[in-house]
């Protein structure tokens, strides 16, 4: 897709009845965008020879294993050793590689955190860390693996750029521009299967957050398995009368300050919805940038800084409060707060 | 019954059988019901969640059944007796046959296995000490177990106790680089109140350890980095018990126990399939299992 | 100091002219907060015998030396191994002990991150991370030392608490608190020598900000080496008339939720200033508290998102804008954006 | 002129001393001007400074001469040459033997060599690519060099290339856990292309190695790993270059050269002091280590 297509893409955001062409009705097909990390992965890897894998011992979890299997020459499974998977990226990278390197959250950012730091992001280096299994829908795994500090973590270092697609067509076009990005990119991957919302016309880019419903009474900006849930918000208090904004901000950083204040302006109260901790993720990055542009009233829904654990995903996002009515009620919430 | 581990594996320099046998007969045939009864139960738990981790449980289930019951001085009534012996299940995935023990050796109710991986269940997919009783450690993140262990270890010293500490690795886990900060602390701080056992199953979940990452001669590394190290058939009651025997003698550094071992050892068509790392059994195979693990154990034992 | 005597100082604050009793007039004496730790480790060692130290092979650089020298059978130093150094720190909290594990802020909080989260504070180990050369000002040894992140990652941790004392006073109260709290804590210490601001009625409570200085026009909450600064703008806009409230919100986690609301409300406008990344610190905290309970301007200095360089420690704050100028500078801004 | 290192602390199992002299007379004249030119920048540059490593800067001199002017297939006129050698300094903070190296090189002015450590200076504390010209790699983390260089090594078996990839690694640094990781991945993937050292000066900061966190027979433990081990006298430019001759013709495994050296090398006021890791000469130290160096390095070694 070129520029032009882009901008006429969002353009229609929001015209036809119902929201943008792009946006799909029928929300029944449902792929984890770790599946389709390693689908787009294999595309990836027939066009451009540079591309080159890495995983630590969870190919089959991570979906690289595809990759694997056709390019096995370009495939390195590291063991159990996610340093030595980031130390060896850089040094791929350095010699002109375009490295992707996939682990489950949790290990890929925390484990790997002064390689990441010092070694890819430093020189900024191409490498693209696509980490798996985030959030509490890893479910039956248990706290232990269930990275809710991951988005705060590759937000903080200068350099890094974070994604978090929120279904199976983001995620391959977000791949694809990931490759095309020049440094280190963070793309944040699901386990759970969750309903595709976007058709291939999607206007992805890096960088741009996207418009999928109009409205003036609230803004919902979410990213990641909370879109579908901010959508559904959107639906049930279009019921009560009150038009909701939502917005995807799959791209924590750098974020898109411009769709940020124009929310806030436009809307006069945001809600944030994440799978992550509300200390340090989307929704902080989200009110640094409103205090500093457009100070209005906020809620921020994700975890409230608690550990996860076992269960069952769907249960687990309802013990957590990231349902679609939690955010219905922090829409409510910040709605009845404004201009007071 | 099932895969037989040859023991021309074991690395002729560390190779350690006991001469004769160190276990009675009626002790060997309680803790083979024992070691039976947690097979039954990692079956029956991970059956029960739809979710888990059944082949690396298995391994270690000789192992675990051995320490626990024949080995460890601990008083399941008085979980944080601070004069016990701790045990730090480092490969955490293995959570099933440390809450089968558990629940054996009495720390809580046989019936709470069934909860595993629930929603608030104590019985967390990874072992969180803060949620079970007798759970010296939260692990699940691979690798940490042994700084954990030496930690421990290291207080022991300080207080003047003499407790000691067991630490279960894995293979694939070993390839951890903070397993070899700790290993270097270890005989560094001349930790002889510490034993570790790798579960050397030969396999991890992306395939067999020698084709990831090889990791031949483990006993020697360890050896090179000063433990005093013995490698053993990890099914064999005998030869582990004998090996802690031989660690609790050893003074001055921290003894190594490369159990050689099979992957879903007790069930035939688990033993050494790496798909059984993470995968549940399916209330028919759960059946089969049983069905071929065999009835009852301790009962049966006794009978 | 009982909780009386603290309720007595805290009621003390602005009271005098000039502000708080404990707030030193005369500057010129200086100390490290580094050196201040290694002072209070040692007192803190003579006190309490559970008390047991890790360092990282830097306990010159730390000042762990002193509690090494006198309680070497409590010290341990864990060779450069820093994983190995938490871990061990986790096995010696869960048998009694009260472990205080020191190294660069750099190392301690990224080269152990997944340490730290899964061992440390998953299960809430009594282990106090104390860590030194944070931010910029480690000067000479450049970007790859310098930690303008670690603040963002620890914060995002359930169960820790993260405290940034500004002075040589506040790192003693600072050392005896975290070790009398139940649970994990880090302490970011510094390695530049700085003013010590207060006499020993400072009133420190882990959660609870200091008010240094009244003021109704803007309310500047720094803390670290930029307490010192917020404190010289405020002089400075003094002089045209605008009162600034000083606050000093060293404890970063759990954030003293109160005073930014009674800041935002009675103030109208707030700057923060921290020496670390302003995104995912103590402004992105502050303005988590601020959209959701009283949503005011806001302007962050802090490090803008870009690595550290060699340099010295004064030449570098002025490079990244962490001077006194430049928090007085953002204070006219907010205050200009008042009810706008 | 200073302390001499004593031959019988390489381990016998892996000692390695060519024979005969490799460098001829004139080549050896040649390479230890160079080596005193740099040791002679380390005293001005970290001087200058008034900041810095001399110590672990100095004990790598000689191997650094021998690297970069009789070994290293590069271009100083086309740093980014797709063929050149890469030499990766994994302990970063010996930043003033590489950049000394790189000067004499010629990848730019003596002059800026002044800079280092200045704010907006190319030349920073701690090596970092993207600012200066034949940097191969940001360090100054230790413990990451290794994983680095067999990604470029890796890299270069890709793409068909045969450029050779150095790793030098400090002996405190190889207790980082990342090290161990990376010795593995090396002899899995059979960098034969890459040769690492560890200037096994037996210094980190807080002492002795052996007190800190103990590294006896560090040769043993690579070799354990699989690697090909010599163990050198790291001072000697002949058995630096005939250990790489060797590494060179190995095949199938990466080579580690233990080379044995003396902390600040070549000043006797510094050389085996604990001290002089992180510290950097007042001017009237820095004119008695240059005094003690001797005079003009190149020049002195022409004449
Ligand atoms: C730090 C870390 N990285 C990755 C994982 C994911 N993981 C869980 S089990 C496992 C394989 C373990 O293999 P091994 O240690 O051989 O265990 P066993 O064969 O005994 O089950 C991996 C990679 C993890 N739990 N922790
Ligand atoms: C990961 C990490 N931890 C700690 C440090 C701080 N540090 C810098 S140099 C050094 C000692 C290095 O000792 P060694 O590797 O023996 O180097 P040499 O003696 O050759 O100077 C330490 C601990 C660091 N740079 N990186
Ligand atoms: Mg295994
Ligand atoms: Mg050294």
């Amino acid at each position: 897709m070129n520029l032009e297509q882009i901008d006429e893409a969002q353009d229609r955001r929001g015209q036809a009845e119902g929201g943008p062409a792009f946006l799909r009705r029928d929300r029944s097909q449902k792929e984890a965008t770790r599946v389709a990390y390693g689908k787009a992965l294999l595309e990836l890897g027939r066009e451009n020879p540079q591309v080159v894998v890495l995983d630590a011992d969870l190919s089959k979890s991570t979906h690289t294993g595809a990759f694997a299997k056709e390019f096995p020459e370009r495939f390195f499974d590291m063991g159990i050793a996610e340093q030595d998977m980031m130390g060896t990226a850089a040094g791929l990278a350095f010699c002109g590689k375009t490295v992707f390197a996939s682990s489950f959250a949790i290990f890929a950012t925390g484990r790997a955190f002064d390689q990441v730091r010092n070694t890819i992001c430093y020189p900024a280096l191409n490498v693209k860390i696509a980490a798996t299994h985030a959030g509490i829908t890893v479910g039956e795994d248990g706290g232990s693996h269930e990275a809710i500090e991951d988005v705060a973590l590759m937000r903080s270092i200068p350099n890094m750029t974070v994604v978090v697609p929120a279904d199976a067509t983001e995620t391959r076009l977000a791949v694809k521009a990931a490759a095309a990005w020049e440094g280190p990119v963070y793309l944040r991957l699901g386990r759970l299967d969750v309903p595709v919302l976007f058709d291939e016309g999607y206007p992805f880019r890096i960088g741009k957050a996207v418009r999928l419903r109009e409205g003036r009474d609230v803004a919902l900006i979410a990213n990641g398995v909370m879109v579908a849930a901010a959508l559904e918000a959107a639906d049930r208090l279009a019921r009560d009368g009150i038009e909701a904004r939502v917005i995807n901000m799959s791209t924590v950083k750098p974020i898109d300050a411009e769709e940020i204040e124009a929310a806030a302006r436009e809307c006069g109260a945001l809600v944030t919805a994440e799978e992550h901790n509300v200390l340090g993720g989307l929704g902080s990055a989200v009110a640094e940038v409103v205090v500093q542009r457009r100070p209005v009233p906020m809620a921020l829904v994700g975890v409230q800084d608690r550990f996860g654990q076992s269960g069952k995903p769907l249960e687990l996002l309802e013990e957590y409060g990231l349902t679609a009515a939690d955010v219905e009620a922090a829409a409510r919430q910040v709605v009845a707060r404004k201009g007071r | 019954m099932s895969t037989q581990l040859s023991t021309q594996l074991l690395d002729p320099e560390y190779a350690f059988r006991p001469a004769q046998p160190v276990l009675s007969a009626e002790e060997r045939n309680r803790l083979q019901g024992i070691a039976l009864t947690l097979r039954r139960d990692i079956i029956e738990m991970t059956a029960a969640a739809q979710s888990g981790h059944p082949g690396g449980s298995l391994s270690a289930a000789d192992i675990v059944t051995c320490l626990y019951f024949s080995i460890l001085r601990h008083r399941p009534q008085d979980p944080h007796w601070p004069d016990r012996d701790r045990f730090v299940l480092s490969k955490g995935h293995a959570a099933p046959v440390l809450y089968a023990a558990l629940a054996e050796a009495g720390y809580f109710p046989r019936e709470q296995l069934q909860t595993l991986r629930r929603l608030h269940s104590p019985l967390q997919g990874h072992p969180d000490m803060r949620k079970l009783p007798g759970v010296e450690a939260s692990t699940g993140s691979l690798g940490q177990g042994l700084s954990i262990g030496n930690g421990m270890a290291l207080a022991g010293k300080l207080d003047g106790r003499d407790y000691r500490v067991y630490v279960l690795m894995g293979d694939g886990e070993i390839q951890e680089g903070m397993v070899w900060e700790a290993a270097m602390t270890s005989v560094h701080r001349h930790l002889d109140n510490l034993t570790a056992f790798v579960d050397y199953n030969q396999l991890q979940i992306d395939g067999r350890v020698t084709d990831i990452k090889s990791l031949t001669h483990v006993g020697r590394r360890f050896a090179a980095f000063g433990w005093h190290v013995l490698e053993i058939d990890g099914h064999d009651l005998d030869a582990i018990h004998a090996a802690v025997q031989d660690a609790q003698r050893t003074k001055g550094r921290p003894t190594l126990i490369v159990a050689h071992t099979i992957k879903g050892k007790g069930v035939p068509f688990m033993e050494d399939q790496v798909e059984w790392h993470g995968t549940a059994p399916k209330p028919d195979q759960a059946k089969e299992a049983l069905a071929q693990l065999g009835a009852g154990g301790k009962e049966a034992a006794q009978a």
